[in-house]
């Protein structure tokens, strides 16, 4: 399936821009959606870590996506 | 009860009387406040101002979540969380937490407990500009 | 380098905003403050207004020696307390501390040590007023 | 010798005023002082305890007390 995913900080520098579009295998888990982006973006890999929210909850590596889920790439946050 | 939880995440200047007005409470035994401003220098190197950048809907999220757990496990009366958004200058106030509690200790540590676990859990992102560029805090090892 | 100390003694509204002006500081990783508010019941019992007495010059110097244990134990950047006197309202603000150090756990920490010898060492009187009476609180076993 | 102290909180209500008078045996002590306190003014006895100030600081009880020092009594206080 084809899914959006969205990008904030320097997830948006990654990816070059606020949204990405990204192919995964059906059933594909967190854990799998970290492995295409760190393929598509290699510097992904540079960052100290990054998280995958889903709802805009955050979601353990082994949580399965599905259709209309709303993914978002946290990399480490600052705030404060 | 009415619900004494006040989570904002605005690109306006923050004001600590918003927080401290909204926190107080007649059974209150203290008010233990943080205010986090912008630093001019960040490991020697002159900062010129920030940006915060925020997804918003799920900070509001996690920062309610802290403010949940803090009106459960020190029995708070009220907690104010105020997070700045946009372009800051050195000196603005990035963010307030105000925490009213029966008893002075709590507040405090309540108070503690809230910047600490923002810090880690609440999606917000700062980008520190330098004379020569800019960089996500805390993005690289 | 400018003493970043500030301990007033007064008779007139306290002001938040005035504690953390005077602590703000480029380096400062953090401000904790500490508001205490004149609270509406004792041991369930309501009260209707307090007062408080200073031996003024001498709690000054009592202020001033928890602000210099502060400043040299938590590297402190600036420290400001204000403590009122007088007559005082339900809800009106009795004391502000505010601390400001480059590591907000520092800050924490200093502002609580601050609150808690207060209450230990300057000479100040607290007395609450019933509908029945009036206390010196503290003042009997 | 004959000295002058003076009182805030509730030593004020027990002495029945901001200033009493003591009179002192020569090189009396603060506890000494807090003895002829406590025998003219039997109420002291109800507090949690009192202190003696001298010159705007607090004084061990084995202090000398010499003419011209300025004695304050400092019942438990309470600020904050």
């Amino acid at each position: 399936m084809r899914v959006k995913i969205r990008a904030f900080g320097i997830a948006k520098e990654i990816v070059g821009g606020p949204v990405s579009q990204l192919d995964l295998k059906d059933k594909a888990t967190i854990s799998e959606v970290k492995d295409v982006l760190s393929l598509k973006y290699p510097d992904f890999s540079t960052l100290k870590k990054f998280s995958i929210a889903v709802n805009e909850s955050y979601q353990d590596d082994d949580y399965v996506v599905t259709e209309g889920d709303e993914l978002v790439i946290i990399p480490p946050v600052s705030g404060g | 009860m009415q619900e004494k939880i006040d989570i904002q995440i605005s690109d306006q200047e923050l004001i600590i009387d918003s927080c401290y007005s909204f926190v107080q409470h007649e059974g209150a035994g203290g008010n233990a406040l943080f205010v986090g401003s912008v630093r001019s220098q960040t490991s020697g190197k002159k900062v010129i101002k920030l940006e915060f950048e925020a997804f918003e809907s799920m900070a509001r999220k996690e920062l309610r979540k802290i403010a949940e757990a803090i009106m459960d496990k020190w029995q708070a009366l009220g907690i104010s969380i105020h997070h700045r958004t946009g372009t800051l200058a050195i000196g603005e106030i990035a963010v307030i937490i105000a925490v009213s509690a029966p008893h002075r200790d709590a507040a405090f540590e309540a108070c503690q407990y809230a910047i600490d676990t923002l810090k880690v859990t609440v999606p917000i992102w700062k980008r520190e500009y330098f004379d020569d560029g800019a960089i996500w805090v805390a993005a690289h090892p």
